[in-house]
């Protein structure tokens, strides 16, 4: 396969590395839960990148195995994650993460 | 050099996406958004060869998590609750905080070693049958686990679902 | 890739996809006179003999009738909707093997726009972001009905993905491939894989009649119960666009099903024959179409004869039979395959 | 209750076997029911190619028929009207003036005859009520419109035009035809018959 003959390892990374930050500047900046949510799920992806960038650079499959036990982990995290969130919409008729402080002392 | 352009397109697609996740008002426009950033990390496992993954994870991402996303914010017509009233001196330390561990992420992978991938790679790690064997074999146990970790967290999803409990129970 | 077989490539795709609308175009007339011959009634007979040119007359209005846009619309999420159903309808037809292959001065000129490795799967991922065409047009024509259409539509297409993977997946165990092309080959000698398959077959059946949104299956566009579904606020060839698109998917899923379980282009004895390689190769893509067009009558037929579900019988179905039916149909698979010694 | 036919069914929700909560028998069924109805005879008669066989007693769209001479045979004696159960025949009735003979066979004639085709049931009571051979239910149909005031029918639509004369020679018996062109009667002269 003739392919990425001048995109290295670190154009990757550096890629991976923007998206990161993307998506905790977007957790940070943001206060609906969905957004937060969002964001997480942007933060995941950023390493699942790195991961396949370096399954890519070794040869080998192991980064590709992770990041499907990262998907596997996403995929049960948004269904029980999302269960919370209709949840609380439900009994707070609100998603605003600020407003959520019932258990601050 | 056609792959370097597809390289630099797709990283601008996907970073330009997320930023539009995080800025948009109205929460549909961060779920297409953030769909189109999918779509282009798909297209990255492409040009990386890992056909597999990229199928898998348009399915499980796009086809799945995105459109639990839309429902949620669809079924309860979260579009114009969207009133920030966070406070600028927050949203700056936010920036400051994102833009100080960008940097020292970007300051690390900097000094990283710049190599290139197609030296060291054989072109069939991506391929099914591969992973399949990996998966199988190397990883049979993590790979069991995670069916009990998704059979515990719809149980847990449905049970949380559920609209009223005592209802149900009574 | 060299540059005759470049410039093949994109010929082929431009006919592919004139061939998918074409065929979309010429279902129309055909359900309707389907409908018409099992009612008892003639059917369109006006417009060329036979009606034959309804179709063209159909688009023609289509084209000019008056396009509304919801003032309280999302206007550019409105035009988006159709449009990207349309696109992923047409994305699909371009793994499936429609013939063996042309032999000219050497070099064999496959009929299949592109054998990707992870062909079934990128069935599936296409057919999974299909949905968003309905939920995206749904939610931005503002209107109550079209989102619990676009709602509705959507979660039945989900769930039936599921089915639809599983059944799939049994197949793919017996084949050890994704590639379509392979399935295909594996068919040439011995028997169609619906021999093998008769209960992956089925489920697959019946869940292409949901992603299809066919009868007894249509319940986002019922009229009677939710004014029309998604594309109630729809007009001139946006309307079009979503219902072209359904047609083109029951091309495609024919397409599929011909190919997985029924052999694709293949026929009995068809090595026999003793046919010159570019002759044979014809007779199997006349073959093919056969069968795709056997699939779309049964697809007509079922439809206007059939009921349609109630929503709960639709999700009760979709996970409490056909799911666990996958499942069982994986692990009979798997254990025939240990028995016959199939497994490496 | 009583029953008025024996056709009525006790409704029952019985418990569905497992054969038949498999539902493939009953589709499979279904299936072929409308399969075989591919191959039967199509129902549809092509209307306007293609027009459909009335009987000879068809009732459609009123004539009011005129003499052999042409005038005009009703007398406006009103009995349709008081047959008429939908009560959707009016009239006026006028005087027959020095020189009309040629136009009205009687001395009273109807001078305003009008049929409200949406009321009318298409009954054929005035037609048996008419002591003068005057109206007549044809096999015409009654075309539509678009406003419900085009729907009344005057005596521009309803009285037959002199050269395009209506056949109803098939909606009376033979008795009744030969006497009514029987001259020896008085009733059945013309006014050129009296001329003579």
């Amino acid at each position: 396969m003739e392919i990425l003959h001048n995109v290295t390892i670190n154009h990757y990374l550096g890629l991976s590395t923007v998206l990161f930050a993307l998506g905790v500047f977007g957790m940070l900046f943001r206060k609906n839960a969905i957004i937060i949510f969002m964001c997480v799920e942007l933060m995941l992806n950023a390493v699942n990148l790195a991961l396949v960038s370096f399954s890519k650079m070794h040869g080998d499959t192991d980064g590709q195995i992770f990041v499907f036990f990262i998907m596997v982990v996403a995929a049960a995290e948004v269904a029980v994650g999302l269960a919370i969130l209709m949840m609380l919409y439900r009994n707070r008729h609100t998603t605003d993460t600020d407003t959520l402080n019932d258990l601050k002392g | 050099m056609l792959t370097e352009y597809a390289f630099w397109f797709l990283s601008f697609v996907a970073v330009f996406s997320g930023i539009a996740v995080i800025l948009s008002k109205n929460p549909v426009y961060s779920v297409l958004n953030l769909i189109m950033t999918f779509f282009s990390i798909a297209g990255h496992y492409f040009l990386m060869n890992a056909q597999f993954l990229a199928a898998v994870h348009i399915i499980v991402y796009a086809g799945a998590i995105m459109v639990l996303f839309l429902y949620v914010i669809m079924m309860l017509n979260l579009n114009n609750l969207e009133t920030e009233k966070r406070s600028n001196v927050l949203k700056l330390s936010a920036v400051v905080a994102a833009g100080l561990l960008m940097t020292v992420l970007s300051g690390a992978v900097q000094t990283a070693d710049q190599i290139t991938l197609v030296e060291k790679t054989t072109g069939a790690a991506g391929m099914v049958e591969n992973l399949g064997i990996a998966l199988y074999r190397n990883y049979l146990l993590p790979f069991e686990l995670a069916s009990v970790l998704f059979l515990a967290a719809m149980v847990g999803a449905v049970y949380l679902s559920k609209k009223n409990l005592n209802e149900t129970q009574a | 890739m060299t540059d005759s077989m470049l410039i093949y490539k994109i010929i082929l795709c431009v006919i592919v996809f004139a061939v998918s609308l074409g065929a979309a175009a010429y279902m129309t007339w055909g359900e309707r006179k389907l409908a018409a011959w099992l009612q008892d009634r003639v059917g369109p007979n006006r417009a060329g003999p036979l009606g034959l040119l309804q179709p063209i007359a159909d688009g023609i209005k289509m084209i000019f009738k008056e396009e509304m846009i919801p003032t309280h619309s999302n206007r550019w999420l409105f035009i988006l909707g159709p449009c990207f159903f349309m696109l992923c309808a047409c994305m699909t037809g371009v793994v499936i093997p429609w013939g063996a292959g042309w032999e000219s001065g050497g070099t064999i000129f496959p009929m299949q726009v592109t054998d990707i490795n992870i062909g079934l799967l990128y069935l599936l991922g296409v057919v999974s972001i299909g949905v968003y065409g309905v939920m995206i047009g749904g939610w931005a024509s503002n209107n109550k009905y079209s989102l619990l259409g676009a709602l509705r539509a959507s979660s039945q297409m989900i769930s039936y993905e599921v089915a639809m993977g599983l059944a799939l997946i049994a197949l793919v165990m017996m084949t050890g491939t994704l590639s379509l092309k392979e399935i295909v080959a594996q068919q040439d000698q011995g028997l169609a894989f619906v021999v093998y398959q008769p209960l992956g077959f089925i489920i697959f059946i019946i869940c292409a009649f949901a992603e299809t949104n066919r009868a007894p299956f249509d319940l986002p566009e019922c009229e009677s119960e939710l004014v029309g579904g998604y594309h109630t606020e729809y007009s001139s060839m946006k309307l079009g666009f979503f219902l072209f698109a359904e047609y083109i998917n029951m091309f495609i899923s024919s397409a599929i099903m011909a190919s997985l379980y029924f052999g694709g282009y293949n026929f009995p004895f068809q090595h026999e024959l003793g046919l010159d390689g570019n002759v044979l190769t014809i007779v199997q893509t006349a073959v093919f179409f056969g069968k795709i067009f056997i699939f779309i009558f049964v697809f007509m037929w079922v439809r206007w004869t059939l009921p349609r579900f109630r929503y709960d019988q639709l999700m009760n179905l979709g996970w409490k039979v056909l799911l666990p039916l996958a499942i069982a149909n994986i692990i009979i698979t798997g254990f025939v395959m240990l028995f016959m010694g199939k497994l490496g | 209750m009583m029953q008025l036919t024996n056709r009525s069914m006790q409704v029952a929700k019985k418990e569905l076997t497992f054969m038949e909560r498999l539902y493939f028998p009953a589709i499979i069924k279904g299936m072929i029911i409308t399969l075989s109805h591919l191959f039967k005879r199509k129902a549809t008669i092509k209307y306007p190619d293609q027009v459909r066989e009335l009987s000879a007693v068809y009732r459609g769209q009123h004539v009011l028929k005129r003499d052999e001479a042409g005038a005009e045979r009703c007398t406006a004696c009103g009995l349709c009207a008081v047959a008429c159960p939908a009560e959707a025949i009016t009239m006026e009735s006028a005087e027959r003036k020095k020189g009309e003979e040629s136009l009205y066979r009687e001395e009273k004639y109807a001078k305003i005859y009008e049929i409200n085709m949406l009321r009318c049931i298409f009954c054929g009571l005035c037609e048996e009520a008419c002591p003068k051979e005057a109206i007549f239910l044809t096999d015409r149909i009654v075309p539509s419109s678009f406003t419900r005031g085009e729907e009344v029918f005057g005596k521009d639509k309803l009285v037959e035009g002199i050269d395009l004369r209506v056949d109803v020679t098939k909606r009376q018996t033979q008795e009744v035809l030969s006497f009514k062109t029987d001259k020896k009667h008085y009733h059945n002269q013309t006014f050129l018959d009296k001329k003579k």
